[in-house]
């Protein structure tokens, strides 16, 4: 399979702190790709450097090159707008714009030709139904998002982000904030969305990353512990410390005396 | 004890320092109403000034005031709009600091020096004379960064989540101007426009020489004739102040200012104060 | 390629308007530097220590100018600083909800005052008052300015530094009470101490208006070039720098070193304010002054 | 929804803001306008002037501005007042800063500078002035009215603004020279009116002011001279023994055309005479 994202010698910062390290990693193309760690680990910084989404943060700066389908992403030429809308990006916690739930989905897309003639009323539908929102919210699309559910603004927040038609789509933690119902929804629903297209998926809880990952990456303090195909990695870990994360254990501190 | 006395001093201090502050403001209303408003009949209101101000009303003054403010306002607000969203977009977080220290700069210089050199650039240098519009174009540049602040403070109250919600989707700068911050600037645009108003009716020292005239003013005929204030009216009169037909007249123009400048400033606090309720939610 | 056009586009509007607002300071600067430079060249240094302006003979000496603005401003200082900070203590610490609400936007109505009409009561009110209670020949003094611009100045000072305490987190001020310490205990040992910055910001800022303050000034400070004998004495007639300007500004615009002696003033006036209000922006902590979020309770 | 019914409204206001003012700018080109500015000694009659000449021509809109003949002088010489007031001669100062300008001088009255004292000073026995006496008090050396047999109260001196015609001609009388400084001065007003009104507000003020703003509070002082007394009177002026006279007059630029000319003219007509005695002046035969 071709790889879709090559990072070499990538170092994330935040003022003077390496949140990342000197990471080196290739993520392929098509599947799910979990990013797992202890929290802290600087998993949701590593996912939203994909598509440049820390550009925003004031003292963010990066060293290293970050290469999506053998481009680099910090290229000149590159048109930022057009990478975000290749790579979309689910946030933890949904953010739904004030207006109703129409305006919510195509908000990506109200300024965009071609997307206007396929008809928004279409894009909409069809985003809905594939995130399976659509029986919930089909009467009542013009009322305000507002009134969703967390689970249900969740899904919105991606049938938003597939709505301007992403390659890729970066999901950050996306049921951490969701009650369990609603988080194996959205499970189910990435599953679905990993046959046809790639998903990155940051997470910390195991079961989740066990059941949708074909891939997957272990960060540990800003390092890439671990990275390769998820059926190798949970049943033969190779590094101490995902062996421990995986078997619910702290790790290790040589400094400290071994428990009794 | 020796505690409770101390703070029973200290609280009484302060309790007479604000009663002196509150009192202040109702003397001060309460004294341009008393002598204002034995002024204020419908023929002052609508009829123009006679014998130096001292008989007739204040009809062409108030509509000066008013013109002056409102095409102000209008020079003004695109520019404020502009360039706070243009260093919220285009310009780095790190870039905010050092803008803010200009907005604040500008919002410090003494009136009366945009008098001075808004008489010789733009009175003088551009041949607009002293005139409504040079007026206009210095009490704009005058009001600019209150009305910057006021957006801006809008724009800056807007969580970031909003915004990265947007560019996450592909947006453009432009598209995130037009669909997300035009949107939640409004308030701030709306503040920022009262508030300014608010300034320009209240501005003396920087048209007194520089865009009115006293006498012989009627509804300006073009933006390049002088038109007649309340303010410089007002300063005129002060001058007589031993005439007390002047000097009712004075405080009768003191009266409708005071009620526009007021109304205004009212309409601003308002509306920030529904911002900041929203905001609070 | 239609994308990037619009963001062009819209760059380039924004970007000039943007461009438009940083000039403008710096080209006022430049300008009254400019204009200003004969008359530094002609006086030296007696432009700021001279003590006779007599446009006649082409000399300008600022020294009476300096020392009426100064002194208009420590006295508008004198008057607004205990009320300011006395009334800010009793917004910040002991009212709640909705008076502190009403209090606090009747000090901004009193901020909204035009200066002229200020000016209006200066001389209908307080110039005759001064007069009579000090004893005077006349009433249109310095004191009299010093004492209309205390009045101006202190919504200013009131409200920033009510904004200065109230950004001090609740938890300082229980910690306070926890430890023993009276309400008023805590305020003077808690809450004055922990918003000094956020005070003395205001309190600059306070003074830089002062120092531009212009018609209401002019109007009650007597017009007189000269330094009072005693040089204390400030119940006679002085001039201060906006006075000034605003007295001989329409007569002596634009023209010989009479301007440039004026826009000389002008120069000294905007620096010292420029100074004032960059300090003082910067003291408040950021450029920003910090929203009080905290134990807001809106009424 | 309400944000857009208030982007509508700004919208509108912005609107209907420039639809005021477009017409307005290129109705204005057709019509003519005059600028009148400076001595506000004069300006009473310029203002009354314009008044009714504009009755008689609406076309024209005539504004009049104060601001003293200083002002008068530079705003003519730079093209920014198409007329200048002003009650002194032009100096050579003036002259000097514009060079290529050809000042038009139109005399059209007479007018007296009266030194001036509060009525509690003349009620109180001080009638007349010898110039010797007014120079002591402008320049510090006469600091109590009783030195000139008055009350025993100190003299407030109120002086007035240096490029004032009123000060130019009082003080060439006084001192010899327009512009001398005035060491005594207690004050400094500007227009006429401001100096009124500080004469008349204290109890102990001399002041310099023309004849016509004379009232019960502000008494006009005789100047004494070879052994005469001399009233600040229109007679005085007309027979020419009063000292401190001086013409009143219009400047232009060049010799005046168009409207300019017509109001001057009508300044100069019957009614124009008839407005400047009102005035408080004496008109040119």
């Amino acid at each position: 399979m071709s790889e879709l994202f090559r990072l070499t010698k990538t170092s994330l910062y935040f003022g003077n702190t390496p949140v990342i390290h000197e990471a080196n990693l290739t993520i392929k193309n098509g599947g799910i790709t979990c990013i797992i760690g202890p929290s802290g680990a600087g998993k949701s910084t590593l996912l939203r450097s994909l598509n440049r989404m820390n550009d925003l943060i004031a003292d963010f700066h990066h060293k290293g090159t970050i290469m999506y389908n053998n481009r680099d992403i910090y290229d000149k030429g590159l048109r930022l707008e057009g990478l975000r809308r290749e790579v979309g990006l689910v946030f933890q916690k949904p953010c739904l714009f004030p207006g109703s739930i129409h305006d919510n989905v195509i908000f990506g897309i109200r300024h965009i030709r071609e997307k206007k003639k396929e008809g928004f009323k279409v894009i909409a539908e069809r985003t809905l139904k594939a995130v399976g929102l659509w029986d919930e919210v089909h009467n009542r699309l013009d009322s305000p998002a507002i009134g969703l559910s967390e689970g249900q603004a969740q899904r919105l927040a991606i049938a938003r982000a597939l709505a301007v038609g992403p390659k890729t789509l970066l999901l950050d933690e996306p049921t951490s904030s969701l009650d369990h119902r609603s988080a194996r929804a959205i499970e189910t629903l990435v599953k679905e969305l990993g046959r046809t297209m790639t998903i990155v998926i940051v997470t910390h809880k195991l079961e989740q990353a066990k059941a949708l990952a074909d891939d997957v990456v272990f960060i540990c303090e800003g390092k890439i512990c671990e990275a390769g195909e998820a059926a190798n990695i949970f049943s033969h870990p190779e590094n101490i410390e995902t062996r421990c994360y995986i078997e619910g254990s702290p790790p290790l501190d040589p400094t400290l005396p071994y428990p009794e | 004890m020796r505690v409770r006395v101390k703070d029973i001093c200290f609280f009484s201090l302060c309790l007479m320092a604000a009663a002196t502050a509150i009192s202040l403001l109702f003397i001060i209303i309460g004294y341009i109403l008393w002598h204002g408003a034995p002024a204020i009949n419908f023929a002052f209101l609508t009829e123009g000034s006679r014998d130096f101000g001292a008989a007739g009303g204040v009809f062409y003054q108030t509509t000066g005031t008013v013109l002056l403010m409102f095409t102000a306002g209008l020079i003004a607000l695109p520019i404020a709009l502009g360039t706070v969203l243009f260093s919220h977009v285009y310009l780095g977080p790190s870039y905010k600091k050092t803008t803010d220290l200009f907005i604040y700069a500008l919002n410090g210089v003494p009136t009366i020096i945009f008098g001075l050199l808004g008489y010789i650039i733009i009175g003088e240098g551009l041949h607009l004379g002293v005139s409504w519009v040079t007026g206009s174009i210095i009490l704009a540049v005058m009001i600019l960064p209150s009305m910057a602040v006021s957006i801006d403070e809008a724009l800056s109250a807007m969580p970031h989540k909003y915004r990265d919600a947007a560019l996450v989707l592909g947006l453009g700068r432009w598209h995130l101007i037009r669909t997300l911050l035009l949107p939640r600037s409004l308030p701030g645009v709306l503040t920022g426009l009262f508030l300014g108003l608010a300034r320009a009716a209240g501005e003396t020292a920087a048209i007194m020489f520089t865009a009115t005239a006293f006498s012989g003013v009627g509804l300006p005929r073009g933006i390049s004739e002088p038109v007649a204030t309340l303010q410089t009216h007002i300063l005129v009169l002060a001058g007589e102040a031993t005439n007390p037909r002047a000097l009712t007249n004075a405080w009768g123009a003191a009266l409708i200012l005071v009620t526009l400048v007021l109304a205004l400033s009212l309409t601003a606090m308002f509306i920030r104060r529904q911002v900041r309720m929203e905001a609070e939610i | 390629m239609f994308h990037l056009n619009k963001d062009r586009a819209a760059g380039i509007v924004l970007g000039t308007s943007f461009l438009i607002t940083m000039a403008l300071a710096l080209f006022i600067l430049a300008f009254l530097l400019a204009e200003s430079l004969p008359v530094l060249r002609e006086e030296g240094l007696s432009f700021i220590t001279g003590q006779v302006w007599y446009v006649a003979g082409d000399i300008y000496g600022a020294l009476p100018m300096i020392y009426g603005t100064l002194a208009v401003t420590l006295l508008a200082l004198i008057i607004a600083l205990p009320l300011g900070i006395g009334s800010a203590v009793i917004t910040s610490e002991i009212l709640t909800g909705r008076t502190r609400h009403i209090v606090k936007s009747l000090m901004e109505m009193l901020a909204a005052i035009p200066g002229v009409v200020y000016g209006l009561i200066g001389i209908a009110l307080l110039t005759t008052s001064v007069r009579d209670l000090f004893g005077l020949m006349d009433g249109n003094t310095i004191f009299t300015a010093g004492l209309l611009l205390g009045i101006m100045i202190l919504p200013t000072i009131m409200t920033l530094s009510d904004d200065a305490m109230r950004s001090l987190p609740g938890e300082l001020r229980a910690q306070g009470r926890v430890l023993g310490l009276s309400h008023g205990q805590t305020i003077r040992r808690v809450v004055l101490p922990g918003s000094i910055k956020g005070i003395t910001g205001a309190v600059l800022l306070g003074v830089s208006r002062a120092m531009g303050e212009t018609i209401s000034v002019m109007l009650v400070i007597g017009s007189l070039d000269r330094l009072p004998t005693p040089i204390y004495n400030v119940f006679t007639s002085g001039q201060s720098i906006t006075s000034k300007l605003g007295r001989e500004g329409a007569e002596g615009l634009g023209l010989g070193l009479q301007w440039s002696a004026l826009a000389g003033l002008g120069l000294m006036l905007f620096i010292s304010v420029m100074a004032l209000t960059f300090t003082g922006n910067i003291i408040r902590g950021g450029v920003r002054p910090k929203k009080s979020k905290n134990h807001e309770v809106t009424g | 929804m309400i944000l857009k019914r208030v982007y509508t409204f700004v919208t509108g206001f912005l609107l209907v803001t420039l639809l005021v003012m477009v017409p307005g700018g290129t109705a204005a080109a057709k019509r003519a306008s005059i600028r009148v500015t400076g001595s506000t000694t004069v300006l009473p009659v310029a203002a009354r002037a314009a008044r009714s000449f504009m009755a008689a021509h609406p076309d024209v809109r005539i504004t009049v501005n104060p601001g003293g003949s200083g002002m008068g002088v530079k705003s003519t010489g730079r093209g920014l007042a198409d007329i200048g007031m002003v009650s002194r001669e032009i100096t050579d100062k003036e002259r000097a800063l514009f060079k290529d300008v050809d000042f038009n001088v139109m005399v059209f009255a007479r007018d007296a500078v009266a030194c001036v004292v509060s009525s509690e000073v003349y009620e109180g026995g001080v009638k007349r002035l010898t110039r010797e006496e007014i120079k002591g008090i402008y320049s510090g050396t006469i600091k109590n009215w009783k030195e000139v047999g008055g009350p025993d109260r100190d003299i407030f001196v109120i002086d007035k603004e240096a490029h004032r015609g009123t000060r130019h001609v009082f003080m060439e009388y006084v001192f010899g020279e327009k512009t001398p400084a005035a060491r005594g001065a207690d004050l400094v007003s500007g227009a006429n009116n401001e100096e009124q009104t500080k004469v008349s507000q204290s109890n102990s003020a001399i002041g310099m002011l023309s004849i016509a703003w004379i009232n019960k509070d502000v008494r006009g002082m005789a100047i004494a001279e070879n052994g005469k007394t001399i009233m600040p009177t229109k007679d005085n002026i007309i027979n020419g023994s009063y000292p401190i006279s001086r013409d009143l007059t219009f400047i232009t630029n060049g010799p005046p055309q168009g409207v300019v000319k017509d109001f001057l003219d009508y300044i100069m007509s019957v009614q124009g005479r008839k407005i400047i005695k009102d005035s408080g002046y004496v008109p040119l035969k």
